[in-house]
């Protein structure tokens, strides 16, 4: 938890102010998008929140919603 | 927010370099020299006014002594009999033996130069400052009342060592002689071994206060134009106050200041130097060192030494893959240790395994404390060694062998195999000198990953320093080049050396495309005899 | 304006497709498990399919010189559609990657070090990819023959040290599965390591040189599936009919050899060696997923997406996959699938537009 | 730009480097802490449906002090058998840490010895462990003791300090007879996922002769299945070895041909092909063998560097091959096991035909006959021409 907090700090850290120096707020807003997203996760695993998985998602789609699939062998 | 701190500091740096400068005292260095001779000497002493080294003579000259001059120098820099036997005396004796209708007029300065001084190399100043720079490297000043130019001759006595054999790079075959202190002599040894009209030494004056000469030396048509001027380029680029050794030059101008691999080589072999100048670098003697610098850098080129070429192929390549071998042997060494003994034991024979852990027996700490306590110590004891005056040094070492071989052994702090790890990693760290330094960090380095995640953090280290010295360049050549990136024709003289016949081109990185490129033509393998020769068989 | 301002030459091409391809033998795998002893045939059935494939993608790349596949995907389907068909390829991007950071993880938590906690190795292995693509893709491609060297000594050595537990017979009968196992296989085959190369359609724009671009791919390719092939053959020879057995042939395959007393357990250089590989798989994924992404947006370096998509990568690699088990059955099915369009679909359509629409002279001066 | 790229990617070194310190993560042993384990038997436990495993672990310190200061035979054992017991393998593995202390290192395991009991009622629940776990290697050695695997832990051998490591050399070697064979993990699985090849391992046993107990290894366990069915003499197992092409040495004896005594021949080299031939029902298979070998010893004082002789030898070398292929033969069908693997050989040539005989092949095999063509040259005669005897003129 602690160290995920400390890594992310450095992540800010090395990138941002690079980037308001710049003034590239395209890169900062791509950024802050997806760090937020990265973080989140980071925080969820950490705190032992189940996180959706997409193949599961995608299998059930094309397996069972599509019905495409290989038979058992 | 770490960028914010370090501009901080770095203002700060800027604004005291700045104060140094409000505060010299010579705010009229650029004025001209004046043609009364009383002003000039008031002003010049007035500046030098805390200087006792300095001599004023002035004296009185020509037929009838109507002519006023005056002779500055600094005692110590300058051969006093020189100042007397071919400034003076011609000034005030031997000018008595023209005849008196001559008349000439002795306050222009370029009469008395063409016509008195008996000294090549003399040199008209007008500015104050260029006065002041020359006296202070040696020259004596001429003043004359009347003139407004002040003439500055050569008559330097430096003293120096003689040519030694260099301390390190000692060699059993090849030239013994090595640079020493003084500049002009490191450039009379390398104008020595190339007599090229295309050989090019470019003077340079680096320092505020230090005015170090500092030279680049090169091969007009070998040596690429590009490199020659990016050479100057970050040459001109330093300000600082002093350059005391070529190190300073290096850390200015090197490509990557935040790599622990160097990209600026140095050697103390003139031969050395000028193998690597043949090959289309260029070198950078600095006055007051006997280290001169060569730039570009390849990593290979740690790996090779002058005995490489000197001496015949077979033994050569194979000392070579030795030294690439003690090198990662170097970094490596302790980090395989611990990995393996930590982590990957089935990896390890099981006879060799019973034994390392019978050795372990009774040792109470981790492998990891207990290689770099021991890396360490052996770190301890080789700057120790170094430091302390040699019959010293000596008790050090067999101190540092006790303590290190046996008595930790015997006392139960290490094991046995921990010692053969440790003093063969040392012993291999020594057989690359010119990576020695980033062999040691890497060995640390390694160690910690080792420690830490076994081979997968030894392994991930490795790649990361993999792709680091493949994203070096040293002046625009790629740090690994020819292995990063691939080149075939310069692998003959990599992790083999090929026969000197073989190796016809110069290394293509460096040289460029316009350049004499070619060392030699083709078809120089020696042979018994060739059958249009009429010799003797 | 492209992002990436390196430029990679076509020899160089060569070995990043060697060493892309090659990274792939411990996937084979998955097919193992449906071909058992006939995987050689399908790997060789999946190049002779997949080349058309990929010509194509070399096709689009010589027409869209100096543009990448997001470029690409605007300029051939226009803004709204193209940007969906990105987003389709940036998900497939990240998931790949995560599945070959994920082949690294599993690797070490199976086999070599299962004592250290699983996603410290991710975080490791992603940081050091993340190093890699921030050296950028010039970096990469001047060592790509490294990587191929390393991965060639191992795979032929690997063989050589085997020679003598090698049982030849177990190739027979030749022809023994039913075909719906093959076709599965080829699939797979044709989706791990050769459907995958459409991640170089991020890379190809950035070439010098367009002439010898088919050329050397194809060779990359063939050198590449060389190395597929001689696993294969390795693994079907050495443990004949418990192939299917292991969660991992090529790796067990390699823990048999046993040469004197000391040459033994070998397994561990084995997995730094794929690790190697794997790694120089996975920035190249990387690179590609970053450009494509920072190119959505529309930004002018990539830098500064590095380490939030590390993060990104290293939590969907860490739970997308409940175990092994899931790892294998869905990469089988779903895993193979969902990519078809991507692969096999998009590219030739993009091609066939692009020729009907005589696109890149008019796109040209947009796209660089 | 790029200057900055490289403060930035220096940073980031630093960052990751102090990410790893914070993390200290560790999944290593240091090797003090380690119970090298080289050997493990697997026996039934006396009075429950238990199995006792025993796992032989290293003492370092004996290992060394012996070899170090030479004598000192004291009652130091080098090694330190350790016992489990629990209702699988890895449960008992578990069990043991209770008496170590550290868990069991199980990477140089070098052999695994099966009592006879076990044997008997099935392997094929218990070898599963040996396979799975990572730290165990697929190239251990498999034996089945012709007791219990205990006694043979046990037996203290007189070159080696470890018994386990003795099993292994002997097994290692046993081309100088080819009276056994090595059988790994691996091709103990292997025979056994086949269905209808007979996996066999090579049995192990401690002879006593005085205050002293030797282990020995000699022949073969047969399974049917995982079940140990019977067993197979030296004989037996070099005619398997003969089809199997696995004889790398040793001694074949023949009676001299004036009868008079016996000749020695050193097999030097040995080559076979099996070819499996279906025609309508009927299985031939056939076994052509070649061979060569040299004449090492002979008792008599006849002059054998003849051409004639030679002949004579050769035939009875053949003859001599052929019984102890038959011998195998004979057995396998007694025992109704497909030791040989001819059900593999005709599923490899003949895949359609294989599919109809694939269900019954218990009753098929019994019915398959073997047709062998041998030939074994002798190539040399070592060091002597004519024999050591007196009487030269006799002749």
């Amino acid at each position: 938890m602690i160290i995920l907090i400390v890594v992310y700090i450095l992540i800010l850290v090395l990138n941002v102010p690079g980037l308001i120096k710049r003034k590239e707020w395209r890169e900062l807003t791509a950024f802050s998008v997806l760090y937020v997203i990265a973080f989140t996760l980071g925080l969820l695993y950490v705190l032992d929140v189940p996180i959706p998985s997409p193949m599961k998602g995608l299998q059930h789609l094309i397996a069972d919603v599509l019905g495409i699939k290989y038979p058992k062998h | 927010m770490f960028r914010y701190i370090s501009k901080i500091i770095r203002y700060s740096a800027l604004k005291s370099k700045n104060a140094i400068h409000d505060d010299t005292p010579d705010k009229n260095n650029n004025e001209p020299i004046l043609s009364d001779l009383e002003k000039n000497l008031e002003k010049i002493k007035g500046v030098l006014r805390d200087s006792s080294d300095v001599t004023f003579h002035e004296f009185n000259f020509g037929h009838d002594r109507r002519f006023k001059g005056a002779l500055i120098f600094i005692n110590n820099l300058t051969d006093k009999n020189e100042i007397h036997k071919n400034i003076l005396q011609p000034l005030m004796y031997d000018v008595l033996l023209l005849k008196k209708d001559v008349n000439m007029d002795f306050t222009k300065i370029d009469t008395v130069r063409k016509n008195l001084i008996s000294i090549t190399g003399t040199q008209k100043l007008t500015l104050m400052s260029d006065l002041l720079d020359h006296l202070l490297t040696g020259a004596t000043i001429l003043l004359v009342d009347g003139a407004k130019e002040a003439l500055a001759i050569k008559s330097q006595k430096i003293e120096h060592r003689s040519i030694e054999e260099p301390g390190t790079e000692a060699v059993v075959r090849g030239p013994r002689e090595g640079f020493n202190e003084n500049v002009n002599v490191n450039i009379a040894l390398i104008r020595r071994k190339i007599k090229d009209p295309d050989l090019c030494i470019e003077k340079f004056n680096i320092g505020e206060r230090s005015k170090t000469d500092v030279y680049i030396v090169y091969i007009k048509n070998v040596a690429n134009p590009k490199l020659i001027e990016e050479i100057r380029e970050r040459l001109s680029r330093i300000k600082t106050d002093a350059i005391l050794e070529s190190g300073y030059i290096e850390q200015f101008i090197e490509d990557a200041p935040y790599s622990i691999f160097p990209t600026v080589s140095n050697s103390e072999k003139p031969d050395k130097v000028v193998a690597k100048i043949l090959e289309g670098r260029a070198a950078i003697l600095v006055d007051g060192t006997p280290f001169a610098l060569v730039v570009p850098m390849l990593f290979i080129e740690s790996f090779q030494s002058g005995e490489d070429y000197y001496s015949r192929p077979f033994l050569a390549s194979i000392m070579r893959l030795i030294r690439f071998l003690s090198f990662i042997i170097s970094a490596l060494g302790p980090a395989i240790y611990v990995a393996l003994t930590v982590f990957h034991q089935e990896l390890i024979p099981t006879q060799l395994l019973i034994s390392i852990a019978a050795g372990r027996e009774r040792v109470p700490f981790p492998a990891i404390l207990e290689a770099s306590l021991m890396i360490f110590t052996f770190d301890i004891l080789r700057e120790a060694g170094v430091r302390l005056p040699k019959a010293v040094g000596q008790t050090v070492g067999i101190v540092g062998a006790l303590v290190l071989g046996q008595a930790s052994v015997e006392a139960g702090l290490i094991s046995p195999i921990m010692v053969i790890v440790v003093s063969s990693t040392a012993i291999a760290s020594f057989a690359v000198p010119a990576q020695t330094d980033s062999g040691t960090i890497l060995r640390y380095l390694y160690l910690a990953l080792a420690g830490l995640a076994g081979g997968f953090g030894v392994i991930m280290g490795l790649l990361a320093t993999l792709l680091h010295l493949s994203s070096l360049r040293s002046f625009g050549i790629p740090y690994l080049w020819p292995i990063v990136p691939l080149n075939f024709s310069g692998l003959k003289d990599t992790f083999i050396r090929m026969p000197l016949w073989t190796m016809s081109k110069r290394p293509n990185a460096i040289v460029w495309d316009g350049s004499d490129s070619y060392r030699q033509g083709p078809g120089l393998m020696p042979s018994p005899y060739k059958k249009d020769s009429d010799g003797s068989k | 304006m492209s992002i990436e301002k390196g430029k990679i030459c076509n020899l160089q091409l060569l070995f990043l497709i060697t060493g892309f391809v090659q990274s792939s033998v411990l996937l084979i795998d998955f097919t193992v498990v449906i071909t058992e002893h006939q995987t050689w045939m399908v790997i060789l059935a999946g190049l002779a399919i997949a080349i058309p494939f990929i010509l194509s993608y070399v096709a689009l790349a010589k027409r869209f010189h100096g543009m990448n596949l997001i470029q690409i995907n605007d300029a051939v389907f226009g803004r709204f559609l193209g940007k969906v068909i990105s987003v389709y390829y940036i998900f497939f991007l990240m998931m790949t990657l995560s599945f070959n950071i994920l082949d690294v993880g599993e690797l070490y938590a199976t086999f070599l070090m299962p004592d250290t906690p699983f996603i410290i190795l991710l975080i490791f292995f992603t940081a050091t990819c993340a190093y890699a693509v921030y050296k950028g893709l010039e970096v990469l491609a001047r060592v790509s023959h490294l990587f191929v060297v390393v991965g060639v000594i191992v795979i032929v050595s690997t063989f050589l040290l085997l020679i003598d537990q090698m049982d030849f017979s177990n190739f027979l009968p030749l022809f023994e599965l039913p075909f719906i196992r093959i076709f599965h296989g080829i699939h797979i085959m044709l989706s791990i390591p050769f459907g995958e190369t459409i991640a170089f359609l991020m890379i190809m724009g950035y070439i010098n040189k367009t002439e010898h671009m088919v050329k050397n791919t194809l060779i990359g390719l063939f050198i590449g599936t060389a190395s597929l092939l001689i696993a294969a053959v390795r693994n079907t020879a050495v443990l004949g009919n418990t192939e299917a057995i292991w969660t991992s042939p090529s790796f067990q395959s390699t823990r048999l050899i046993d040469i004197g007393t000391v040459l033994t357990r070998m397994d561990f250089l084995i997995g730094i060696a794929q690790t190697i590989l794997i790694f120089f798989k996975c920035s190249i994924l990387f690179y590609a997923l970053v450009v494509a992404v920072s190119q959505l947006f529309g930004l002018k370096s990539y830098l500064p997406l590095v380490l939030p998509l590390a993060g990104i990568e290293v939590i969907i690699a860490a739970t997308v996959f409940q175990s092994p088990v899931d790892h294998a059955a869905i990469t089988q099915d779903a895993g193979i699938i969902y990519s078809v369009p991507l692969m096999f679909v998009i590219p030739p359509l993009s091609l066939l537009i692009a020729k009907i629409r005589a696109l890149p002279k008019a796109e040209r001066g947009k796209g660089v | 730009m790029t200057k900055k790229i490289n403060i930035l990617t220096s940073k980031l070194v630093i960052c990751f480097l102090m990410l790893f310190i914070l993390l200290g993560c560790s999944g290593g042993r240091e090797i003090n802490d380690l119970e090298i384990v080289i050997g493990m038997g697997v026996d039934k436990d006396e009075n429950s449906e238990n199995i006792l495993l025993t796992a032989q672990v290293v003492k370092e310190g004996e290992m060394e002090k012996s070899s170090g200061s030479g004598g000192g035979e004291g009652d130091g054992k080098a090694f330190w058998n350790v016992f489990g017991t629990g209702k699988s393998v890895f449960e008992a593995v578990r069990q043991i840490t209770h008496k170590t202390g550290n868990r069991l290192f199980v990477s140089h395991n070098h052999v695994v010895i099966c009592g006879k009991d076990l044997a008997l009622e099935g392997l094929q629940k218990y070898i599963d462990f040996f396979l799975r776990a990572h730290e165990m290697r697929p190239t251990t050695i498999i034996l089945i003791a012709e007791d219990r695997a205990l006694d043979v832990m046990n037996a203290k051998p007189e070159t080696e300090k470890l018994p386990a490591m003795n099993i292994t050399k002997l097994v290692k070697t046993y081309g100088f007879t080819s009276h056994f064979y090595k059988v790994n993990m691996k091709d103990f699985a292997s025979c056994l996922m086949c269905g209808t090849r007979a996996p066999i391992a090579p049995l192990v046993g401690i002879s006593q002769d005085k205050d002293n107990k030797d282990i020995y290894v000699s022949g073969m366990a047969v399974f049917n299945n995982d079940k140990m069915v019977g067993r197979l003499t030296e004989d037996e197992t070099r005619g398997l070895l003969w089809v199997l092409g696995k004889v790398e040495s040793g001694v074949l004896l023949i009676s001299s041909p004036n009868k008079q005594g016996k000749v020695a021949f050193e097999i030097l080299e040995a080559k076979s092909k099996v070819i499996p031939e279906v025609k309508d029902g009927k299985i031939v298979m056939h076994v052509k063998i070649k061979g060569k070998s040299s004449l090492s010893e002979q008792t008599t004082a006849e002059d054998l560097a003849t051409i004639e002789a030679f002949e004579k030898m050769q035939k009875a070398q053949t003859e001599a091959i052929r019984q102890e292929i038959m011998a195998a033969f004979d057995k396998s069908k007694e025992l109704n096991a497909d030791i040989f693997g001819f059900g593999e050989m005709i599923r490899k040539k003949h895949i359609n035909k294989w599919k109809s005989l694939k269900d019954k092949w218990d009753e098929i095999y019994p019915t398959i006959e073997l047709n062998t063509d041998i030939e074994v040259k002798i190539q040399k005669t070592d060091l002597l021409k004519k024999p050591v005897s007196p009487g030269k003129e006799e002749k």
